[in-house]
């Protein structure tokens, strides 16, 4: 394995990951510019004078030419200034930092439980296709995916917390301050988050398996009169890790992208939910913020997925 | 038939397999004696590999059900040669779940999974067609060929290792010892298939199955691959199931052949009996179609014709991305060749050898760095434009895969009227349906097919559709990439027929891509051999089959297999 | 000596999807066999399965109820009438009545046009704009493959729902943005399908032959790569109508899609949030709307993919073959 | 006063032209709650605080927590507890003494002397002085903050000793002192305190509470001043914590995690008065809610199109829907228990009234209305929706935009609206009920409601200083205002707050002051 080599894979990745990034920069920029009103004039509210406008207005730079602003906007978001708040005066970086082990939690929570129940499932229905546990699985998977994951969490909160008065319908601790009162109310979100992406997971679990199923090597496997366990484990189910390795890394980045509304139904104050109030009181640096940063975190997951899926096959590390 | 003189290793009686209600094999009977190769030869569809699988219990198909007898012999007391040290492991025990009679003997057909588990691998190995995907990417060579050891020997760490060593030496592996930690990826694709034939001989089989085994195997490899066989065949004294499509190839290894047809046994004899005196037509009519060396020869061409193209110093790289970074292949080295007007220039050579590029260039599908090529005053590579359309009018190409070669959404009169449209020559609809009438009639196909899809015609037939489409322009060099390669012998004879035919008719001048030797001296005025881009030989055919001037050519006339089976030069009578 | 019965459902190989072997060295593959029947048609298969039949009937259903929404229901859509308000199912209301006494059955049904057809835009849009840079990069290549492929990369770095949000942020709420929103959002995965299966019909051999010939791009495209993509885009079109509707209800539960007083599933959601433990039919049967909806799509799109993707058409086949022997209950 | 109606507002007000942007130096980032001072609860900076901590919980997070700048009512929650002001009202909104001991107006009335309380000092030990009252409202003043055009008729503001402050008015001005004392948001602040920018995050005022902790999204912790000049405070401190979700808010106090909260939906208000421990405070409040057209579009413009609206809606359902039968139906502003108030009911529910109303005002075609609603505040949506099929029988089709609150004023301002439904917050004097709203040179006159007689009848009423004459201006400015449905009344909400049994001597206020001072909590 010659370092050099993988190392040059890597680092072609790292430049295809940053090129990524510099277009979501320009895409977000140019999202906050086209606001139809003037968002100095919205977020001064009603009463103020003209001074106060324009003071505003120089303060946070919205005078300059627009290539100005966006490169200050570039070298801001390098050095982790993503600029200030207009609605709380505070710096945006660091309300961002603040919700985010909110929303990370959720998300690790919401991929374990993915896993616990895709794994097992999916790699069941691929290795016994046509059967009936196939069948069963396969609809299943199906109709998690078509459940609106926020009428997923509105039932369980119906039937967990209001009927049966068991869990927290909302509410929050951060992990570290309070763990047992983060894990009592992590439960609902994190099986809601957790349900959805474990439908979608069976389903690409279940296709990788049964492509490698169908492979030569696993007809030379059984040829050699393996154990029907080995023939399974070695061969179908450690191919088979390659694409679920990705599936994982993938689905994980969608689900922190995709908890916004999750964060509503259960009031935790994660950056979906601090978007979507940004959203609703036109704070345009926040927004700029959050998506920025959800972006940043989307592509970094992508890439150590890349790096482990090229540890993980040789045809890759050794090529 | 020659007397039983020692019990066979695998008898098989009247094998019946049905797939739901189509039967697939109607009734096949063989036996394979230790030491002994039984060659199972037949067209595709014909059963062959159904019936062995069957045969051997490794059939897994859906609504699959087999009938009939298979019966592997009983082990023979501390079984010939290798390192069977009667271990642990349910070696070859006797007594078998099923139908079994109590002397050893195991029934495949309907025996338990467990019973199938027991003997795959210990007493019956496989070799499979394709090495590209028979072996698991991401295991090393050495624990997949242990992985058996291990199951049937109970074989493990040190000792396995070891024994995989001197498997890999056995089949030829060079450096084994480096080789065991390495991926299947890291070979190429003859040394994979040797790797697949340690793995099948691990716990040294009584019985080899090789279903096609050189079938994606260049010539060359294909011939060291058939030595190699027979070599461990000699020294393991193991019974081989040998199966292919080609009779040549069988004749070089079998002992004796089976002939299948449609799921039929059409014979069963040793392989002198059957060449030299077949009984069946079928079998007549196979030896018949093979192309053989010196067999046949083209119709002699006009001598004092002109150069119709003359290509010099033609030069191609291609930049190939490979995940860790571009690398560049040097595809053709200053290639130069004359082809004179209604000659046939066969080109050949192996895989990777650059002759399918000569085709890309000359249609205008690959850019070269660098040469020229004169069509009767005309350069080819510098045309662009409204030059470069009517170029193409006269030059046309047949591909070599029948089914991908016509769009399955479009009719057959729709797919060779295209050119006639795109060049305007149609003459509106009636115009165009005469035409396609009057080319399928060429191409000994009926005017009423115009209107069928090509799911609906075989491989032959496509193939013609496809030789008419290129005709339709009347063009002046016809490309044939590899065209008969896919069809089946006695097909290809057929089309190699039209072939010739047209050429004489229509005076066409034919640039014939293709690996097989045989086929080449049958139609073509004169040969050039590529090796890795380069020219090695470039002289008309009948001095190049009488003498070849290089090895490497030479390497290729001695790897096809001679007319007479090898079984009449050293089996003693 | 009978010739193998015509189109016998299984290559020579046992197993399905032998591979071609690479191109210039000879391979016994497919050698030449007998002519094939006409194969069973596309759609036959389709409703082979009891499946793709209920989940067709049921998007007739839907498709019905969003053409003659107001029509078929009971109450008028926007008739308060506050005394009767939070009342359980009944004879009277079948899905009982929301916080200003309307019937949620009547608004579940009107709702059904406004949520189709904002999935159909939005899918409609991303369809033609991904579709078309997609056949574009795909069989151009080039560097403005490259270009459209990194744009492509750009979108999807932007996770679905914030991309949605920070859109309608910007353009306000609404019908038309919300649209907008979900079609710029799956332009990208219609971008991606549609270059992948181009790229791969491009290098097949007929579409060599036709550039052999000289043919002109447009005819390419127009006989050779439309027909060629037809397959995984109808697939791609169904699931992605399904994952809009989802997207829609998501926008509107956060009160940024279809405004009030117009129903529409999502926002009656976003209503009941308030009335959980008082009033659970506000939230059961909107959500039961949108899951039977998106369920029928999923299915149907997934049926569409086994009858269009050869190798899985082939295999219906056989299973079609074995049933019919089985139904005629002849023992081989 | 300040609009800043019912709880779950997250009005957008940000401070002034203070100087550049406020930039947080206190709070540092990586997510964890930074405490300023040592513990979360418990220890203060100053003397040891004995007593429990009392958990409440309030519907949002305030914006920022500088008294003078924000106009968000959650700021205010807190504030309360935090800051003073020269006088405070009480229970019956009268004006007591706070940090002025006494005071005394001049004969002409053009003169206020305060004389302030002794020994009062702020949370980080410095000394409250006069000059600190001058500074704080000098600041309002100049830097336009959101209640400067409360000193509207001060002219000067001048600090004669340590101990006294005198304030000059240009005219007779009886609501002075409910405008100095009505709200926090003439709260007495300190110099050092404001020009740092620490009083967003860590505001230091005189008030019974110090303020230790602040987590955005999260939580404040306020800890119990033992050196306040009213006594110390019985209980040890205050931990306020965001819930939105009624559902929640009202969970929590059911199964003990929290003490108080107002974040309670109306219509779950039934289910929690039932629940054993819990004590539930329903009070009418000063603020009201409205409907106003815009007289400036046609057909509006008449009084009788005006009036026939305010006969076609149906208030009775619109109250059960917004209020599950919690708030006042009101035709006026003034609440029914003001002294101030005057019985007015000439509209009801009459459709055929309307119809020749209409009818008279010469609307004859279809009419189309654009309602201008607001997501941040459900009520105007729910009521919205109710008006439209209200009207839809009299051929008048409501479409309804639904903006977030910051574009709602804007569009407001801009006269961009048919229709509107808004409400005002934290009025005390009458005269902050109707000047600036119906007066034709008021400052939220966005209605465009001209009429010269009420114009003359505030313009007296401001400088009356005889109450009984000053009241019976206000009651025919009122009746007028209503007559031509310059604002079509709807109803005072009720301060709607629950609290466990552990606590004692609280009382939920009608105007939504949250005050914590005299509370005591039984030890858990």
């Amino acid at each position: 394995m010659t370092l050099a080599r993988v190392a040059r894979f890597l680092g072609r990745r790292v430049l295809h990951s940053l090129v990524v990034l510099l277009g979501v920069l320009v895409v977000v920029f140019a999202l906050v510019h086209l606001v139809p009103g003037d968002p100095v004039r919205i977020a001064l509210g009603t009463r103020y004078t003209e001074e106060a406008y324009t003071a505003l207005r120089a303060a946070s730079g919205l005078d300059r030419p627009l290539a100005a602003q966006f490169f200050s906007y570039l070298g801001g978001a390098v050095t982790g200034d993503l600029g200030v708040s207009f609605r709380t005066g505070q710096p945006v970086a660091v309300t961002l930092l603040e919700r985010l082990p909110a929303t990370v939690s959720l998300a690790v929570v919401g991929l374990l439980v993915a896993l616990l129940v895709a794994l097992p499932a999916g790699i069941w229905s691929g290795l016994h296709e046509g059967r009936l546990s196939d069948a069963i699985v396969r609809v299943t998977s199906q109709a998690g995916v078509s459940v609106p994951d926020f009428w997923l969490g509105q039932l369980l909160i119906l039937g967990v917390a209001v009927g049966l008065g068991l869990l927290p319908t909302s509410g929050y601790a951060a992990l570290t301050e309070d763990p047992a009162h983060w894990a009592r109310h992590v439960v609902l979100p994190g099986l809601t988050v957790g349900l959805v992406a474990a439908a979608i997971m069976t389903r690409y679990i279940r296709t990788a398996v049964l492509d490698v199923a169908h492979a030569g090597y696993v007809r030379t496997a059984r040829s050699k009169g393996l154990p029907a366990a080995v023939v399974t484990r070695r061969h179908i189910v450690r191919n088979a890790l390659i694409p679920i390795l990705t599936i994982t890394g993938i689905q994980l980045a969608t689900i922190l992208g995709g908890v916004v509304v999750v964060e509503v139904v259960f009031a935790w104050p994660g950056l979906g939910r601090l978007t979507y109030d940004a959203v609703a009181s036109r704070d345009y640096a926040l927004v700029q913020g959050a998506v920025l940063l959800v972006a940043a975190l989307f592509l970094l997951v992508n890439l150590v997925v890349d790096v482990l899926y090229s540890l993980a096959d040789p045809r890759i590390r050794l090529s | 038939m020659s007397a039983r003189r020692v019990a066979p290793v695998l008898a098989v009686d009247d094998l019946r397999v049905a797939i739901g209600p189509t039967p697939v094999v109607r009734g096949v009977s063989f036996a394979v004696e230790p030491g002994q190769t039984l060659g199972i030869v037949g067209e595709s569809g014909s059963g062959k590999t159904m019936t062995v699988l069957a045969a051997t219990g490794l059939l897994d198909l859906p609504g699959a059900v087999v009938h009939g007898s298979s019966v592997l012999g009983a082990p023979l007391v501390g079984e010939a040669g290798g390192a069977s040290t009667g271990a642990t492991a349910g070696a070859g025990s006797g007594g078998t779940a099923g139908a079994g009679a109590g002397d050893g003997t195991t029934q495949l057909v309907g025996a338990s999974a467990r019973t199938l588990r027991r003997v795959h691998g210990d007493r019956i190995g496989f070799v499979f067609q394709d090495p590209s995907t028979s072996l698991n990417p991401i295991l090393t060579l050495g624990r997949q060929i242990s992985e058996s050891l291990e199951a049937h020997r109970g074989l493990s760490g040190r000792k396995a290792r070891d024994r995989a060593f001197d498997l890999l030496e056995a089949v030829g592996i060079p450096e084994p010892a480096s080789r065991l930690d390495a991926y299947p990826h890291q070979l190429s694709g003859g040394q994979r298939q040797r790797v697949m034939i340690a793995v099948a001989l691990a716990c040294d089989p009584a019985l080899l199955v090789a279903d096609e085994p050189t079938t994606a195997l260049d010539v060359t490899t294909q011939a060291q691959i058939v030595e190699l066989v027979r070599e461990l065949q000699h020294r393991l004294g193991t019974a081989v199931v040998w199966i292919s499509h080609d009779l040549g190839l069988i004749g070089q290894v079998a002992d004796e052949v089976t002939v299948l047809r449609g799921g039929e046994q059409v014979e069963r004899r040793p392989v002198l009996d059957l060449v030299d005196r077949p009984e069946h037509p079928y079998t007549r009519e196979l030896l018949a179609a093979r192309p053989l060396l010196g067999q046949h020869r083209p119709a002699p061409a006009p001598a004092s014709a002109e150069p119709l193209l003359t290509v010099e110093g033609l030069d191609v790289r291609f930049a190939v991305a490979s995940p860790a970074g571009r690398t560049h292949v040097h595809a053709l080295d200053d290639v130069s060749f004359v082809l004179r007007r209604g000659h046939t220039l066969g080109v050949v050579g192996e895989s990777g050898s650059g002759k399918s590029t000569i085709a890309n260039v000359l249609t205008g599908l690959v850019r070269p760095q660098g040469g020229r090529a004169d069509l009767a005053g005309v350069d080819v590579l510098q045309q662009r434009g409204k030059a470069l359309k009517a170029l193409r009018r006269r030059i046309a190409m047949v591909f070599q895969d029948p089914f991908s070669s016509l769009n399955t959404r479009s009719t057959v009169g729709t797919s060779v009227s295209e050119p006639l449209v795109v060049h305007g020559l149609a003459g509106g609809r009636g115009g165009a349906r005469a035409r396609v009438a009057e080319l399928l009639r060429l191409v000994d196909l009926p005017a009423a097919w115009a209107d069928r899809y090509p799911h609906e015609l075989s491989g032959g037939q496509r193939q013609r559709v496809s030789i008419a489409r290129a005709l339709a322009l009347e063009p002046e060099l016809v490309i044939l990439d590899e065209s008969t390669a896919s069809l089946d012998v006695s097909i290809q004879a057929r089309v190699l027929e039209l072939l010739a035919r047209l050429q004489a008719e229509l005076g066409l001048t034919y640039l014939f891509i293709a690996h097989d030797l045989a086929v080449v001296e049958r139609v073509s005025h004169d040969v050039l051999v590529l090796q890795r881009g380069r020219v090695v030989e470039h002289r008309p055919a009948a001095d190049l089959f009488a003498d070849p001037r290089e090895d490497y050519t030479r390497a290729l006339l001695a790897a096809i297999p001679p007319v007479r089976p090898r079984a009449a030069a050293d089996r003693p009578a | 000596m009978t010739q193998l019965t015509p189109g016998s459902p299984l290559p020579e190989d046992a197993v399905p999807g032998q591979p071609g072997g690479p191109s210039g060295v000879a391979t016994a593959a497919r050698p030449d066999e007998g002519p094939a029947a006409r194969p069973a048609a596309g759609w036959r298969l389709l409703l082979d399965s009891p499946v793709n039949v209920v989940s067709a009937v049921v998007l007739l259903v839907v498709l019905v109820v969003a053409l003659l929404g107001p029509a078929l229901a009971p109450y008028a859509v926007n008739a308060v009438d506050v005394p009767a308000a939070l009342q359980p199912p009944s004879g009277a209301h079948w899905f009982g009545t929301d916080d200003l006494g309307r019937d949620v059955l009547s608004r579940t049904l009107v709702a059904t046009r406004v949520s189709l057809q904002v999935a159909v835009v939005a899918v409609a849009f991303a369809l033609v704009v991904g579709v078309g840079a997609g056949i574009v990069s795909g069989y151009a290549g080039g560097w403005l493959d490259t270009v459209l492929m990194r744009l492509v990369d750009v979108m999807f770095a932007f996770p679905v729902m914030l991309l949605a949000l920070a859109i309608v942020a910007v353009l306000g709420p609404g019908l038309t943005t919300t649209q907008l929103a979900i079609g710029i959002v799956y332009t990208p995965i219609f971008a991606r399908v549609a270059r992948a299966s181009a790229l791969s019909v491009r290098v097949e051999p007929f579409v060599q032959v036709s550039r052999t010939m000289g043919t002109g791009h447009a005819l390419i495209l127009r006989r050779h790569i439309l027909p060629g993509i037809a397959g995984p885009v109808i697939v791609q079109t169904s699931l992605s109508v399904a994952f809009a509707i989802l997207s829609e209800a998501a926008l509107s539960f956060l009160g940024l899609g279809v405004q009030p007083p117009r129903p529409s599933w999502g926002r009656m959601l976003f209503d009941a949030q308030g009335f959980l433990s008082q009033a659970w039919w506000m939230a059961v049967f909107p959500g039961l709307a949108i899951f039977v909806t998106v369920l029928a799509f999923n299915l149907l799109g997934d049926g569409l993919r086994d009858v269009l993707d050869p190798r899985q058409r082939s295999l219906l086949r056989t299973r079609r073959l074995l049933r019919a022997h089985r139904r005629a209950g002849v023992r081989p | 006063m300040r609009r800043s109606p019912a709880p779950r507002a997250l009005t957008v007000g940000l401070a002034g032209a203070t100087a550049g942007l406020l930039v947080l130096t206190a709070c540092s980032g990586g997510g964890e709650a930074v405490d300023l001072d040592g513990g979360a609860s418990g220890a203060a900076g100053g003397g040891e605080a004995t007593g429990p901590v009392l958990r409440a919980a309030i519907a949002g997070e305030p914006d920022q927590l500088d008294p003078q700048s924000t106009s968000s009512y959650f700021s205010f929650e807190v504030l309360e507890n935090v800051f003073d002001t020269l006088v405070e009202p009480d229970e019956n909104l009268e004006m007591q003494p706070a940090l002025a001991e006494s005071w005394e107006t001049s004969e002409d009335g053009l003169t206020w002397t305060f004389t302030l309380r002794e020994g009062v000092t702020f949370h980080d030990g410095s000394e409250f002085t006069a000059e600190d009252v001058v500074y704080s409202y000098d600041r309002i003043v100049d830097e336009e903050l959101s209640n400067a055009w409360k000193f509207g008729s001060v002219t000067d503001v001048v600090a004669t000793d340590d101990s006294t402050v005198t304030i000059t008015v240009s005219a007779p001005t009886p609501n002075l002192l409910s405008s100095l004392g009505g709200f926090k948001g003439l709260a007495i602040v300190e110099q050092a305190n404001v020009e740092s920018g620490d009083i967003t995050t860590k505001p230091v005022g005189t008030g019974p509470f110090e303020l230790t902790d602040y987590t955005p999204g999260d939580s404040i912790d306020l800890v119990a001043n033992p050196d306040y000049w009213g006594g110390a405070p019985e209980i040890g401190g205050i931990h306020y914590t965001f819930v939105s979700e009624g559902s929640t808010a009202i969970a929590a106090l059911q199964n003990d995690e929290i003490d108080w909260t107002d974040s309670i939906p109306a219509q779950q208000l039934e289910s929690l008065e039932g629940a054993e421990g819990v004590e539930v405070g329903v009070t009418p409040s000063n603020d009201y809610w409205y409907l106003a057209l815009n007289e400036a579009k046609e057909p509006w413009g008449t009084v009788e199109a005006r009036q026939a609206i305010a006969y076609a809606i149906d208030r009775e359902s619109i109250l059960q829907a917004v209020s599950y039968g919690t708030a006042q139906e009101n035709q006026l502003a003034i609440p029914e228990d003001s002294v101030w108030y005057t019985d007015y009911s000439t509209y009801s529910y009459d459709e055929a009234r309307a119809r020749d109303l209409l009818a008279q005002a010469g609307v004859t075609g279809p009419v189309t209305m654009d309602f201008l609603a607001t997501s941040d505040y459900p009520e105007t949506v729910t009521a919205a929706q109710i008006i439209a099929s209200n009207l839809e029988p009299l051929g008048i089709t409501v479409n309804i935009r639904t903006v977030d609150f910051a574009t709602w004023l804007d569009e407001q301002n801009s006269g961009n609206f048919d229709l509107l439904m808004m409400g005002w917050l934290g009025n005390i004097d009458p005269d902050d009920f109707y000047y600036s709203q119906h007066h034709s040179q008021g400052g939220s006159n966005a209605q465009g409601y001209a009429n010269p007689e009420v114009d003359r009848l505030l313009d007296a009423a401001r400088t009356e200083t005889d109450e009984a004459a000053r009241k019976d201006l206000y009651a025919q400015a009122a009746t007028t205002i209503a007559d031509e449905a310059s604002y079509i009344y709807l109803y005072n909400p009720s301060v709607i707050q629950a609290w466990s049994t552990d606590l004692e001597g609280y009382t939920a206020r009608s105007d939504r002051a949250i005050r914590f001072r005299d509370v005591t909590l039984a030890q858990r």
